[in-house]
């Protein structure tokens, strides 16, 4: 049974389309800086003001599904915290997710010279999500026991001094799904802890009430939000992979904006065609 | 005294007789439990479940300080309750428990694949590639797990990671895995394009108007639309409300701000009326309602 | 806030008395009027055009784990499977959480046996496809071309797949009706569905449903409490205009409300 | 590039293809790997559930710290498999209730620290607080109970409202009390009023609904973007990073 789109030639070249759109800025030389929007700028400044005997905590909560979106935000953020010498810590209710995040930040623990124990560390994945949240505003050594190698946390510099809520300066949530809202409700809210979020751009918009009310101090809006935070780190003419990836999502949207117009407009041809007869 | 007794840590064959000991007692009370007659079943569950519940709302309603000793001197103001403490150790056998059922999902998926298997059925491959793909990612990954068990300088880490087994597990994970997985996705994007020539119609004035945002806003995201459409326009006038980024930025933040609370606040109520069913058991009709 | 406040505490008391009193209500058989959305009627279409063609039903109880999303979506799945069972059609339902798996075969299992053709009832129907999001939602649409589903349900809590699902079903020309709380997937089911519930809609389509007092009386007791809501927000902006944004009872009010 | 480097590089990108394909259509190759797929994610998602729980919390606990009675929760969790035994499948129940009992209970908490905080931020003033009809009220109430007044009524407030916020106020106001009308199913929307309400609500729904729709239009680009990246310009990406 034909899993295509209906009749085969105008979905294959459709396809073919969306590829070239996509493909042939890889190989163009200059590439459109970002404009930063409200919301990543906050971020940006909610990751300076953590003071350095407090540790950030980095949640990374995606799969292999979304890195397309997710990995940009988690080497943007990484990049700033290795950059300004921030404690950080990785971790997540997604087993894959702190797997991707400690490769990336052995990539760029290197690039910044932030050996793993002393500046940052990674917890490793954890299930049951409430009562870890519950458990974590009270004693964050007990909840985590030892990293995601089995090295006890006490054995570890970046841990110093680091024991429940208040000592969390910020808790950043990477997600591809409506888990920062278990953050927010049961380990932000009740801890009273800065918390910022860096969703796929899907769920941009539920977040919005929460900005408003403070809940959530800044957001990267998907792809675009990696970009421009890219663009607040290594400055406008910067080639990270955010930014450079973003002329390809701007075609694409030049192409679905056109195809949306056209085939309505061919709709309408047709109807008037059928009616007329 | 009793209680320390059972409280002192064991090891070796006393462990081993302490853990069968608990094994039996667990199953002599579930056996004892068994017994009861189904009503009185019925009323175990609705009591264990008010109780589960009961835990964490007390935990979260009765004030700091409730049943507590009063600070000693110096000591900042109490901010637990009596039941604060249990929290953590709950968190722990939840954890556990839901690691137990995991299993569950797998018999299942093994079940619905054997049958093409053992009687040779057309797709016998398919399923053959299931039960290779699950046997051989839960034996590398363990085995590989169980070397990094004590490493622990970057060194070791290292060494481990080029043995035969770490570069098959990276081969399972990285090559096939992750690969297969984000592709999955990217589908997403060539079946957004067709069906934007050929599903999104825009039938009435409520699809025209979700439209027209969704152009405003997809062009405010990207910098083409940013710096080519409306980057002419300057900034600092009343006018400059028209550069795109600025009109979807008001969009996001007024109108789809005060839609999303109001969803907000409905669900909020959903919420409490749903969770009030389950605590209290009041959940009637399809699965809680048949007989033991 | 580690422990309630007075205020949320008062909040959260009236709101759950409104809602149980009314479930009481419901119970002693007074008779709560829920207007019904039209989400229903496409519902009951759909089955009819799959029994017509004499195809299965796939429903999808979505993504979430055994939670309450999830379980109202099994009790709009039991009502579809009644309806099956009078046409003797298949209801074939793809499970994503090992947890949820159980509960799904009973509620089927029961819908059939309620319909008194228990024999239909055929459990490899009930499938776990795997816990993770993608292998799930490719599974399904695995099963919609090989099974040449005629009808598609989509209930519960949807993530990203959402557009897959909905594509793919209308690739292959069947009916379909969604409904789910997830706000971000709502655009996706409205331009690839027949109907889309929207919100909160789905859990009053439940209710107007079963016609169960439980259901009923809940929902009128949230419509109450939102109420009761909308016009505390009326008093506290009444508040704010006449005694300023910054002032003490405002700011008292914004703290013991957890706020910023 | 090392050999097993290379193997990775080339599975990655026949998974790629392979998953591709089904843009083409439906075919055995797709099936293939859609079931090795799965296969890989049961069987991944049984070790880490050993490796990153029930070793850490379970294993170590029980077995190098002695402490036997974490057998318990263990023993709890089995209850799970007595749904295959008709017999016994109340068991299962008894697990299922509790862990469902527990997180209707945490929800009270949840409402508290996640919605709460939206109630209070709604409280947006509609009129310049220094507007002279206000000031005048205040007046009056502060002449009528003055005891009373000095710790509630201030007598002289800052305006630092600017034109454009208090329209926004306005707007916002009213789209949350249309949309919550919108969503009221107790009672048949016959006033013209409250029609008008709900009707006005379902388009401002429509509105954000089309801010969502914009959102996710980027999410799905941006993924297709890191795939054909990977298989056209960093196909050593295919073997991960690092």
């Amino acid at each position: 049974m034909e899993a295509g789109l209906g009749s085969d030639r105008t979905r294959r070249t459709l396809y073919l389309l969306l590829a070239a759109a996509i493909a042939l800025p890889f190989f163009a030389k200059t590439v459109i800086p970002p404009v930063v929007g409200r919301e990543a700028r906050a971020l940006y400044e909610a990751v300076e003001s953590v003071p350095p005997n407090k540790i950030i905590v980095l949640s990374l909560e995606f799969e292999a599904g979304t890195i397309g979106e997710n990995l940009p935000q988690t080497r943007a953020l990484m990049n700033h915290m290795m950059k300004s010498g921030k404690r950080f810590a990785i971790m997540g209710f997604d087993p894959m997710g702190p797997v991707f995040g400690q490769r990336e930040a052995e990539d760029l623990a290197k690039r910044w010279n932030r050996p793993y124990g002393k500046y940052w560390v990674n917890w490793g994945y954890k299930t049951a999500v409430v009562q870890t949240l519950k458990a974590m505003i009270r004693d964050i050594p007990g909840t985590m026991v030892t990293d995601h190698r089995g090295t006890p946390l006490s054995k570890l510099p970046v841990m110093d001094g680091i024991k429940d809520a208040k000592d969390v300066g910020l808790i950043i949530d990477v997600t591809p799904s409506a888990l920062y809202e278990a953050w927010m409700a049961y380990f932000a809210g009740p801890g009273g802890v800065k918390m910022g979020v860096a969703p796929t751009a899907v769920m941009v918009s539920d977040i919005f009430p929460y900005l408003d009310s403070g809940q959530i101090v800044g957001m990267l809006k998907g792809l675009a939000g990696a970009a421009q935070y890219e663009s607040l780190v290594f400055g406008r003419d910067a080639r990270e992979r955010g930014i450079t990836w973003m002329t390809s999502v701007s075609m694409t949207h030049i192409l679905i904006i056109a195809l949306i117009i056209l085939g309505n407009i061919l709709e309408i041809a047709a109807r008037r065609r059928r009616t007329a007869t | 005294m009793f209680l320390s007794f059972l409280t002192a840590p064991r090891h070796g064959t006393q462990l081993f007789l302490f853990v069968l000991g608990a094994v039996l007692v667990f199953a002599a009370v579930m056996a004892a439990l068994h017994t009861l007659p189904p009503r009185a079943k019925r009323w175990l569950i609705v009591a264990c479940t008010f109780v589960a519940g009961l835990f964490y709302l007390l935990e979260f309603m009765l004030p700091p300080g409730t049943l507590m000793p009063p600070p000693g001197p110096g000591e900042g103001p109490v901010t637990d309750n009596f039941l604060s403490r249990y929290v953590e150790p709950v968190g722990y056998v939840t954890q556990i428990i839901a690691a137990v059922a995991i299993g569950l999902g797998v018999i299942n998926l093994a079940r619905v694949n054997s049958a093409p298997l053992l009687r040779f059925r057309p797709g016998w491959q398919n399923s053959l590639a299931f039960f290779t793909g699950l046997i051989v990612m839960l034996v590398v990954g363990l085995w590989r797990w169980k070397l990094l068990l004590n490493v622990t300088t970057v060194a070791q880490e290292k060494a481990v990671n080029e043995s035969t087994i770490g570069s098959l597990y990276r081969f399972l994970f990285d090559g096939l895995y992750s690969n297969l997985g984000g592709t999955v996705f990217a589908l997403l994007a060539f079946y957004i394009v067709s069906a934007s020539y050929r599903a999104f119609r825009l039938r009435s004035a409520e699809a025209t108007l979700m439209m027209i945002t969704a152009f405003i806003v997809m062009l405010g995201n990207v910098p083409v639309g940013t710096a080519y459409l409306t980057g002419w326009i300057p900034d600092g006038h009343w006018y400059s409300f028209l550069k795109v980024e600025h009109m979807s930025d008001w969009i996001m933040n007024t109108p789809n701000m005060a839609a999303q609370r109001a969803l907000i606040f409905g669900i909020m109520m959903g919420v409490i009326a749903v969770s009030l069913r389950i605590w209290l058991s009041l959940e009637r009709g399809r699965f809680f309602e048949q007989e033991l | 806030m580690q422990h309630a406040s007075l205020t949320i505490a008062i909040l959260e008391a009236l709101a759950a008395f409104i809602i149980l009193y009314k479930i009481l209500s419901a119970k002693r058989g007074r008779e709560l009027f829920i207007r019904r959305i039209p989400g229903l009627a496409a519902i009951d279409e759909a089955i009819g055009r799959a029994t017509e063609m004499g195809r299965p039903i796939l429903f999808s109880p979505g993504l979430a784990g055994l939670d309450v999303t999830t379980l109202q979506a099994l009790s709009i799945a039991a009502y579809v499977a009644r309806m099956a069972a009078r046409y003797n059609t298949r209801v074939i339902v793809p499970v994503m959480d090992p947890a949820v798996y159980p509960v799904a075969e009973e509620v089927i299992r029961e819908a059939y046996a309620a319909e008194g053709r228990p024999e239909l009832f055929n459990p490899d129907d009930i499938r776990f496809l795997s816990d993770r999001q993608f292998a799930y939602a490719s599974g399904v649409v695995g099963i919609m071309n090989r099974e040449k589903v005629a009808a598609n349900f989509f209930f519960g809590y949807f993530y990203a797949e959402s557009l897959i699902l909905g594509e793919a079903g209308t690739q292959i020309g069947a009916i379909q009706v969604a409904g789910t709380p997830a706000t971000t997937q709502l655009p996706f089911f409205i331009v690839s569905c027949d109907y889309t519930i929207l919100a909160e809609e789905f859990y009053a389509a439940t209710a107007y449903l079963s016609r169960e007092p439980i259901l009923l009386g809940s929902l009128v007791g949230q419509d109450w409490s939102k109420v009761a809501l909308a016009v505390f927000i009326v008093v506290g902006v009444l508040l704010s205009t006449l005694l300023g944004p910054q002032s003490p009872v405002i700011t008292a009010l914004t703290a013991q409300l957890g706020g910023g | 590039m090392s050999g097993w480097t290379l193997a990775t590089v080339v599975a990655g990108a026949v998974s790629t293809l392979a998953i591709f394909s089904l843009l083409y259509k439906e075919n055995p190759v797709y099936r293939f790997f859609e079931y090795l797929f799965i296969g890989l994610a049961t069987g991944y998602g049984l070790f880490r559930a050993w490796s990153d729980v029930l070793y850490p919390r379970w294993w170590i606990p029980m077995y190098q710290q002695g402490q036997w009675w974490w057998m318990f929760p263990f023993l709890i969790g089995l209850l799970y498999y007595t749904i295959y035994i008709r017999k016994l499948a109340w068991m299962s129940r008894l697990v299922i209730g509790t862990l469902m009992g527990l997180g209707a209970g945490a929800s009270f908490q949840a409402i508290a620290t996640q919605y709460a905080p939206q109630i209070a931020a709604s409280f947006r003033p509609l009129l310049p607080p220094n507007w002279s009809p206000l000031s005048a009220v205040r007046g009056l109430i502060r002449a009528a109970a003055p005891e009373f007044v000095d710790r509630y009524v201030p007598a002289s407030v800052p305006n630092n409202l600017t034109a454009a916020e208090l329209v926004n106020n306005w707007i916002v106001i009213i789209i949350l009390l249309s949309v919550m009308t919108y969503f009221f199913f107790s009672f048949e929307h016959r006033s013209p009023v409250v029609r008008g309400a709900a009707k006005f609500g379902r388009w401002m729904l429509m509105i954000s609904f089309g801010a969502v729709f914009g959102q996710t239009i980027m999410a799905r680009m941006a993924l297709a973007v890191s795939r054909l990246w990977f298989l056209l310009v960093d196909p050593r990406g295919l073997a991960g990073p690092g």
